[in-house]
């Protein structure tokens, strides 16, 4: 049931929403969202759950937590987004493949190096194919801005003990092994 | 009895064997047919766009058959919907009323609010009644397995049809097929709307309406399917007749005419009702009544 | 007065101009960071949505190290690390279930959280620890122009994390005000900049930006006054870009608060940096 | 045992009665199981079983197994105490013994209705609390009952509607009322609003009738511009004192002329018209106010002495002073209504930074037709107080599109979580007030989550104000902003039902904004003894059976002060307190049960430590020639028994929860546990029978389940918990104990849950001691209502048992036993 993974992951209550709509009026994306958090949490409390994966809503929170602060019931539609993403990352449902890029990057950067390194980051991300050829060509411009402006850096950021970084994931993923069973 | 008979636009054009059926049945049960001459559409269609058009064609039909002194029986759903709402409405507007009989002031004609339309199975159970009815049934259809469709604009809205049957669950045509003894089944999807009135404004959803019928009828491999509109009838028998060029999707539900089952429980052949002309032929009532 | 120094990978990278900003104007007011040792990444908003334990986890680890090197008060410059540190801090102290689930994942890496460090952002920090009166003292140069404090969304919300109202703040405002500048009101001060969006979804990304700097313009502000890195790289950097895609002209100049007040502090562009902001030949216009 | 002893033990004849409720408890207990097992426990003469034990024929059953059998005690096990008790206590009188020889067993809430899936386990754990009730009900004690005089006198505290109704029901019974009001006058808010839903009538010609009938019953007298400062005595007995803030207008030499408030040359804004107009500084409220006397604000007031010049009665006194009034009445009731939350808070919405975003009850003051604007709606952004006019001014047009918004601080967590009730319903009267009297042609959007429209008349209402135009979009809205310059607001909302964020433009904007109990309430009702609510409203007796009663005999509520009400319910609440009041007072005595605190002179040291404890002053030392003693006060005691928990000596008892008697529970209980449940942990709790106890009432309807192995024991309060009874527990084998209270502030004893906690803290740091272990000990907050947190604490302490393991004192017996 995606209510009870949700809510799980979370920490959340999708149940005790009374659609009253705030979190959608709040939400400063909204907008481009096929569903409003609102319509979302609904479709969560009735366990719809192709319905909510399917839906782009999860990937548009840009996690401002505005639902969160005025939720009269309490609830964060921004801490069930993670869950959401978390349950689709699971079945490895991405929204596009610039986010898939980008996640994967992101993640093998925290295992490789415990930082993000976001010149390196701006290399393998267009070589992994995360920009367009026209969002390139615009964007070179804008590079080189950066690059003479000196905000490109060369040097890798690494941690000292990287081994822990690793062990406090494998606890997590085999944590989430036993939950399984 | 007496009555103006309102036979309506498409029944002459498109479905001789209802009005053929439906003559032959009143004539045996002693009804007298009088044919309204200059009669002219019913307004039906008018009545969602255009308010005043509308009531001027269904007064005119009224007024008509109030001149003959007569009530006025019609054979469609849509007609008699048509006709007793104009004729409720005129009843009890004056205002609208002189405003009509100012239209109707040039043709002769004047509606004084003297007369009552009926759809044919009210007249049957109402003025001839179930009893009179059963006297002249001679064969017992037990053999055939039928259903029924009642649609939607003879019962609904209710008012307008002075609460003749449960508007939810109408029942009344059953109780007349049932006096044939036919076996008269019961189906889930016995009171949806045969989705005629869309066609032209959304083919699909017409066509998915037909199609929901026509799947939960299939199940129960009826002998025929039993209306009483003109329009349902189309739907039912020509909308099966695209849906197997169309789709490649094959139902073969006959549909017939109420009058055509009650003319062959009163003694008649299958062609003297007309049941030759039937696009999709009840094959086994057709070899029982030869 | 020295105090803990959470970077993030941020302040290391592409804006490290906030970071040279910070520690050169915190010099001045005799305040010392003493960064964590081999802090790790908080796992911004992408480990949340990966895998929510670990990137909680992550946080925590930081929490710990900066607890076994004695750092009670941390301050956390970016809003994003901000949040994820201050959030999970937050919740540990105050639940201590989740304060033993965390410590059992913390336990694999040999580490141990007790709820001992307090973290702060650098602007609450500033304002309501160090003192807007000490600051006051210290003004040289009173920047004189009408000013917009952009607070974005992670230092104000959710509400366990934040130190004042998120619909209307006051911590920056009061700081441009110490620094002789006129702060203005206006609606977008917490309307979200779109975060990572611009990377992940970028026409999306890039009217949110657009939304908030129309809310800027609005105002007649002369310069925008940031708190965060992603906030700061959004209406900075890509400003150029949004002038482009929407055929507008923005020319609103933007810099870190710490820029702001390392030049009212008296020191120079080049200490703080201020040739970093793209923006910046805007301001000399 | 002595011998006497043992003889007292043989003479106890107990009869023990198993009723199946249908299939309510025979469907998950084996009924015929449980009076196999009571039947063979000692002293159980005789043990049945019946369908309805509460039926007729049931209850005969008892009565003549009672005379058959000769009992002498009974144990009758059905649903809860809260329903049945009352009735087999009924039954022992009848049957000609003391009603309190009798106990009873919840095997209905507390086993068939939760366990109903385990039948074996509910059985088992019914054979556990008979087991208990039995060894318990060998030591109770017949408890009796006594006479008061009382007067025949009422104090009403709140001229409102609900106030006005009490007084007159009263008075015209023939009871001497006072009627008293903090305001300069009577009338409440009632007297602030144009209009009146469901029947738009005008509360002014309302109450103006009220006003006359008040006049005409010369039992009531009025007291307003007045507080209640003190109380003493008890039920029937009451003496309050009252005072009264000086008017500097002499009340009966004033001839209500209004000459002085015509001539003052001061202007302040007026608290009444909520800072919307002006007033002068020697003022009435409103021109139909009952009393028509003017008072004086000597804060506003310049001394000029004008008004002195021109008073025609010479009745304007500048040197009154404060009065106090002693009265002493039979009975009170408290009505002190609501006032409008002001939702600053709500910083989204920008009240107090916009101007042209109100209240609705700033609303009604623009609508009322004696208001700033004689019912004409304005902009505050257009308003202005003209000097020289003297007077508020408006420039500009009047605000053509307005947006309501429900909810505002009400149904929401971080607020108020209540519904407000009447918001709904004003929202809608105010759209209509203004779309029939003001403009016809007003834009009028109403943001509502759900329309609330419930009572007589209302949905019709509701339906009228659809009809005439109104807008209705279901949403909360997120936020407002305000355009500087033209003051237009902008109100951002997604349409539920739509499905999409709209922004609808505004002129003004008004928030159903949340009711809240009047400024006081908590203070008066700390003076008066009685109770609030987490919500901070007064606490009734029983939200469903005892509506206006309170925790304190001869204190009665009615109105909104209990939580908001609509004036048709306020009136009706104000008939039901003076009905109450009534029966109380209408005998001119009443009869009090005295189970009660009592102290066993013999044991009694005189620390005073009870004196401390009790809240209503009820214990006391006294010197007696045999020293120091203590002695209760048994009208003023109600029961609680925080004296008997902290008595050192074990002098102090709460009647028939004497530490004998729950001794003998507790060790029936663990010792037929132990027998039964064998291996299994065994969590004892003591349950507050305010809200616990309820709470486990709550989760049996609710039919959540819990593990079989906890066993509840009903208290007064958790006050009652005594460390001693922690330790029997601990002694007789059970593996975790704790105690349900209520929320801090709601304690139906004033304070009873504190002084619970303090002695578990205690309790805990010496089972550490010991070597029991505190964490085995517990206390927690369990609301009347939250029956999913009573049963999630049942099956969070189970879990914690099941960790710990057995005490050590258990694990020492039982290997004791193996030996």
């Amino acid at each position: 049931m995606i209510a009870e993974e949700v809510s799980k992951i979370s920490g959340e209550n999708p149940f005790a929403c009374f659609q009253c709509g705030d979190c959608t009026g709040s939400c400063p994306v909204s907008f481009a969202m096929d569903y409003g958090p609102r319509r979302m949490i609904h479709l969560i409390q009735l366990n719809l759950e192709e319905e909510v994966l399917k839906a782009n809503t999860h990937w548009l929170c840009a996690s401002c937590y505005n639902c969160t602060y005025r939720c009269p019931r309490n609830i964060s539609f921004t801490r069930i987004s993670y869950a959401l993403r978390n349950i689709s990352v699971k079945r490895g449902i991405y929204p596009n493949k610039t986010t898939k890029i980008f996640y994967e990057i992101f993640l093998d950067h925290m295992l490789k190096y415990g930082r993000f390194n976001e010149g390196i980051f701006v290399r393998e991300f267009v070589a992994k194919g995360g920009k367009g050829l026209k969002e390139l060509l615009r964007d070179i411009n804008l590079g080189l801005k950066l690059w003479k402006k000196g905000k490109i850096p060369k040097d890798v950021d690494k941690i000292d003990k990287l081994d822990q970084i690793k062990k406090i994931y494998e606890a997590c993923v085999k944590e989430e092994k036993e939950d399984k069973q | 009895m007496k009555l103006a008979f309102y036979l309506g636009c498409v029944i002459p054009a498109k479905l001789p064997n209802y009005e053929l059926s439906a003559r032959k049945v009143f004539e045996k049960l002693g009804v007298e047919l009088v044919d309204m001459e200059d009669f002219i559409c019913c307004g039906f269609p008018f009545e969602l766009f255009n308010h005043e058009t509308w009531l001027k064609m269904a007064a005119y039909n009224l007024a008509l058959a109030e001149k003959q002194g007569l009530n006025i029986v019609t054979l469609c759903n849509g007609c008699a919907n048509s006709l007793a709402h104009a004729n409720k409405l005129l009843k009890e507007d004056s205002k609208k009323r002189e405003e009509v009989n100012e239209f109707l002031k040039k043709y002769g004609l004047e509606f004084k609010g003297t007369i009552e339309v009926k759809h044919f199975i009210r007249v049957l159970y109402e003025d001839i009644g179930l009893d009179k009815i059963k006297e002249n049934i001679t064969k017992e259809l037990s053999e055939f397995k039928l259903a029924t469709h009642t649609g939607c604009h003879v019962v609904r809205p209710s008012e307008y049809m002075d609460s003749f049957d449960n508007p939810i669950k109408p029942t009344k045509l059953d109780e007349l097929v049932n006096i044939t003894k036919a076996n008269n089944i019961n189906y889930l999807t016995k009171n949806l709307c045969c989705g005629n009135t869309s066609r032209g404004l959304n083919d699909n959803v017409s066509i998915e309406l037909l199609r929901r019928k026509m799947k939960d009828l299939s199940k129960h491999e009826v002998d025929a399917l039993v209306t009483i509109c003109p329009a349902c009838y189309l739907q039912y028998e020509m909308g099966q007749l695209e849906l197997k060029t169309k789709f490649k999707e094959v139902y073969n539900v006959p549909v017939v005419h109420y009058p055509q089952i009650l003319g062959l429980a009163m003694g008649m052949s299958a062609k003297e009702v007309g049941l030759d002309m039937n696009k999709i032929k009840p094959k086994k009532i057709i070899e029982a009544f030869k | 007065m020295k105090v803990g120094y959470y970077p993030g990978c941020s302040l290391k990278g592409m804006e490290d101009a906030y970071s040279i900003s910070l520690i050169s104007s915190f010099k001045v007011l005799g305040i010392e960071l003493v960064e964590i040792e081999d802090w790790n990444c908080c796992g911004a908003s992408v480990i949340p949505s990966y895998d929510y334990k670990f990137a909680n986890a992550l946080a925590a680890r930081n929490l710990a190290l900066a607890e076994e090197q004695n750092l009670r008060t941390i301050i956390a410059p970016c809003s994003e690390c901000y949040n994820r540190l201050a959030y999970i801090n937050y919740k540990m102290k105050n639940d201590a279930g989740y304060m033993e689930k965390m410590n059992k994942i913390l336990s694999e890496a040999g580490l141990e959280y007790r709820g001992t460090v307090e973290v702060k952002h650098a602007v609450d920090f500033l304002v309501n620890d160090f003192g807007i009166d000490k600051i006051k003292e210290k003004v040289k140069n009173p920047i004189n122009k009408k000013i917009a404090s952009y607070y974005g969304c992670l230092f104000v919300r959710p509400r366990e994390i934040s130190v004042e109202s998120a619909e209307n703040p006051k911590t920056m405002d009061s700081l441009v005000e110490a620094l002789g500048g006129t702060p203005v009101d206006y609606d977008g001060k917490t309307k979200c900049c779109g975060a990572s969006l611009v990377v992940s979804n970028e026409k999306v990304g890039l009217q949110t930006i657009k939304n908030v700097l129309d809310s800027i313009k609005e105002t007649e502000a002369e310069i925008i006054v940031t708190s965060c890195p992603l906030c700061h790289a959004n209406l900075d950097t890509q400003q150029l870009t949004i002038e482009k895609e929407f055929k507008v002209n923005y020319m609103l100049p933007v810099m870190y608060f710490t820029q702001l007040l390392g030049l009212a502090l008296g020191l120079s562009e080049r200490e703080v940096a201020l040739n970093k902001n793209l923006t910046y030949e805007v301001l000399k216009v | 045992m002595s011998e006497k002893e043992k003889k007292k033990n043989e003479e106890i004849r107990i009869g023990f009665f198993q009723c199946h409720c249908g299939v309510n408890i025979a469907g998950s207990v084996d009924v015929k199981e449980v009076v196999e097992y009571a039947k063979k426990l000692p002293n159980v003469v005789v043990a049945k079983d019946h369908m309805f034990l509460c039926s007729d024929p049931g209850r005969n059953l008892v009565k003549e197994a009672i005379k058959k059998y000769n009992l002498n005690r009974v144990v009758s096990s059905h649903c809860t105490p809260s329903l049945h008790q009352e009735t087999f206590r009924t039954v022992l009188k009848e049957a000609g013994l003391n009603p309190f020889f009798h106990e009873n067993v919840n095997s209905r809430e507390h086993a068939s209705w939760v366990h109903y899936r385990d039948k074996k386990k509910a059985t088992d754990k019914v054979k556990v609390l008979v087991a208990g009730g039995i060894e318990r009900v060998k030591h109770h004690k017949p408890i009796g009952t006594m006479r008061l005089k009382v007067k025949k006198s009422v104090l009403v505290i709140g001229g409102g509607p609900a106030g006005i109704q009490a007084a007159l029901d009263l008075g015209k019974a023939g009871y001497k009322v006072y009627l008293v009001d903090r305001r300069p006058h009577l009338g409440g808010n009632m007297a602030r609003l144009g209009k009146v839903f469901p029947t738009d009538d005008c509360p002014i010609c309302i109450l103006g009738k009220k006003f006359h009938e008040l006049r005409q019953v010369k039992e009531i007298e009025v007291i307003t511009y007045a507080e209640v400062k003190e109380l003493s005595g008890y039920v029937g007995n009451y003496k309050v004192k009252i005072e009264k803030k000086p008017r500097y207008v002499d009340e009966e030499k004033c001839i209500g002329c209004l000459t002085c408030v015509s001539k003052c040359p001061v202007r302040v804004k007026s608290e009444w018209y909520e800072g919307m107009d002006v007033r002068p500084a020697i003022y009435i409220n409103y021109p139909a106010q009952f009393p028509r006397i003017p008072v004086r604000d000597p804060e506003a007031c310049i001394n000029c002495g004008v008004c002195k010049k021109v008073c025609p009665a010479d009745a304007i006194d500048f040197d009154q002073k404060p009065e106090t009034i002693e009265l002493e009445v039979g009975a009170i009731i408290v009505a002190t209504g609501y006032e409008e939350w002001k939702p600053y808070a709500v910083e989204e919405y920008g009240y107090g930074k916009y101007k042209n975003v109100i209240t609705q009850l700033e609303l009604a003051q623009m609508l009322n037709p004696e208001g700033p604007t004689h019912g004409k709606p304005f902009k505050p952004s257009d308003a202005r107080y003209d000097k020289k006019k003297r007077k508020l001014v408006i420039e500009g047009e009047p605000p053509k599109k307005y947006v309501f918004i429900h909810c505002v601080g009400s149904r929401d967590e971080k607020y108020f979580s209540y519904c407000s009730k009447i918001c709904c319903m004003y929202s809608i009267k105010h759209a209509k007030m203004i779309l029939m009297d003001v403009d016809p042609n007003a834009e009028i959007y109403l943001c509502y989550m759900d329309i609330r429209a419930f009572s007589k008349g209302y949905e019709e209402y509701y339906k009228q104000v659809q009809k005439l135009g109104a807008r209705i979009v279901r949403g909360k809205p997120a936020e407002i902003r305000e355009d500087p310059k033209t003051k237009k607001l902008y109100v951002k909302v997604e349409d539920t039902l739509l499905g999409k964020p709209i922004e609808i433009e505004a002129d003004l904007v008004v928030l159903a904004s949340t009711l809240r109990p009047s400024k006081g309430t908590k203070e008066l009702a700390d003076i008066l003894r009685i109770t609030t609510g987490e919500d901070g409203f007064l606490r009734e007796l029983h939200p469903k059976v005892g509506p206006v009663d309170t925790v304190t005999a001869g204190i009665f509520i009615a109105g909104a002060a209990s939580g908001p009400k609509d004036i048709p319910e306020s009136v009706a609440q104000g008939s039901a307190a003076a009905a109450r009041a009534m029966s109380l007072l209408g005998k001119g005595e009443v009869e009090i049960i005295l189970n009660k605190a009592e102290v066993n002179q013999e044991l009694c040291i005189g620390c005073g430590i009870c004196e401390t404890l009790c809240p209503y002053g009820a214990i006391k030392v006294h010197e007696t020639h045999l020293g120091r003693k203590a002695k209760v006060s048994e009208v003023e005691c109600q029961g609680c028994g925080a004296c008997a928990g902290g008595c050192p000596t074990g002098a102090v008892m709460r009647r028939n929860y004497e530490l004998d008697q729950m001794f003998a529970q507790i060790e029936g209980i663990l010792r037929s546990a132990k027998e039964i449940f064998k291996d299994e942990p065994i969590v004892l709790a003591f349950a507050c029978k305010q809200c616990a106890y309820a709470a486990s009432e709550a989760a049996g309807t609710s039919r959540l389940e819990y593990p079989p192995n906890v066993f509840i024991i009903r208290i007064p309060c958790s006050g009652t918990i005594d460390i001693a009874h922690v330790l029997k527990a601990f002694k007789e084998g059970a593996d975790v104990v704790y105690v349900g209270g209520c929320e801090p502030g709601s304690c139906a004893f004033v304070d009873g849950n504190l002084k619970a906690e303090k002695r578990i803290q205690f309790a805990k740091r010496l089972l550490d001691a010991i070597g029991i272990g505190g964490d085995r000990l517990e206390i927690f907050w369990i609301p009347a209502p939250e029956s999913m947190k009573f049963a999630e604490v049942a099956k969070m302490m189970v879990e914690r048992a099941k960790k710990l393991g057995p005490t050590p004192l258990r694990k020492a017996k039982a290997v004791k036993e193996v030996i």
